[in-house]
């Protein structure tokens, strides 16, 4: 079983490609699906983020997230995995990641899933850049995306 | 001969734009190309946590790789986080 | 924010609730949902399932699936839940359970998803039958369910 | 005065209907009721697993309800797993 594994230039529809991934598993049991959006921070602010850009190096990019497909894989017995993630320009509400994994069993769609984020965030070739107030910050690596990889570095969690 | 330099992230911001290609006379290695370009970006284009891919492969972390005629080298710094 | 806790007598369809409940939860940085569904075995043998039957009691059932939620929301910082439970007999590839989780941060909603799943396979008031060869049979409960819910019982997992 | 019994899960194939109304003469205590019922069917809804919920309420296990006109005794063997 071969994953799916995209790079999504312009915005797409995260519930529209759930529920393909979906029909296409009658085999599996338990499906679950990330979908990471930009948030809207409430109410207006000077310190809201207006817009986020996710930069990236396309011979390093897809590869590597194809990598990461196939470990999941490799770790987990799944019926299907369907890895989305989007570059250029995103606004608040805008989806940015989508990770759907089907297994027969919930334990292991619940796994692949949260452990494809862990790495989508810490180890894949993505720059990102916020605005707020109007000028472009470059976002930092975050300490707690190491303890996140963490989690998976012994025995299968 | 000309090769291209690829910068990534904040990188970018530093060397003005993503890209830069630079006429060699001949093949030559990194320090030597760093040495042309403006001591703040060539300062932080070696700093310890950026890593380098060569025609799109990353590099062992101290390679000094010898640049010839069409190369691409990418400079990355830490990638950003969740 | 209240969790919106439903019982289905029809077949519902997951990704048009997952959609739905993504767009009213602007403010969330990550959604997590499960779906379980009854699986197709795949080329029709004697042993498949044929159907699946829940029967409930209603005065305990949506009271529990409701406490639930309750405990979900009071262990994890939420901005949505969403549970949706099948009652009556089912098809293969019917849905039969729909967990959606939003937070701020991922790992809370993928944490009160698992913890929401585990509860309802465990601890709610329902009881499967199965139609294999023409002959329906009750489920009696799984140890497995047993070993899921004690990954809850410590500090907050 | 009338009570309904309700059994869930394979308590309803043994019972072989999911309620039963029985009169009473006056209100009586489960082991009375119990004793009216099919031997087989007795001892089943009285395995040391069936939890009881009178009128909507889960009782304490050991409990032992007095019915009256209108109750409604559920029993409610282990519930499925995943």
């Amino acid at each position: 079983m071969p994953a799916d594994v995209r790079l999504a230039e312009a915005p797409f529809v995260p519930d529209a490609e759930i529920g393909a991934f979906a029909r296409a598993q009658p085999q599996a049991g338990g499906l679950v699906s990330f979908t990471g959006q930009v948030r809207v921070d409430g109410p207006a602010g000077a310190g809201d983020v207006e817009a986020l850009e996710l930069r990236h190096y396309p011979p390093l990019t897809l590869p590597g997230m194809r990598a990461l497909a196939d470990e999941a894989l490799a770790r987990w017995t799944l019926t299907g995995l369907l890895i989305v993630h989007r570059i250029g320009v995103m606004l608040p509400g805008d989806p940015i990641v989508l990770v759907c994994a089907a297994a027969r069993h919930r334990r292991e769609a619940f796994a692949a899933a949260d452990f494809a984020m862990d790495h989508l965030k810490s180890e894949s070739w993505f720059w990102k850049r916020e605005k707020r107030g109007g000028l472009w910050r470059w976002v930092e690596p975050r300490a707690q995306d190491h303890a996140d990889l963490s989690r998976w570095q012994n025995a299968r969690a | 001969m000309t090769i291209k330099l690829v910068f990534l992230g904040r990188l970018e911001d530093l060397a003005g734009a993503g890209e830069m290609l630079l006429p060699l006379d001949e093949p030559q290695a990194l320090p030597a190309i760093l040495a042309g370009l403006p001591a703040d970006l060539a300062a932080a284009l070696q700093g310890p946590k950026v890593k380098l891919a060569l025609n799109g492969a990353l590099l062992p972390p101290g390679a000094e790789p010898v640049l010839a005629d069409g190369d691409e080298l990418a400079f990355l710094p830490p990638v950003s986080g969740g």
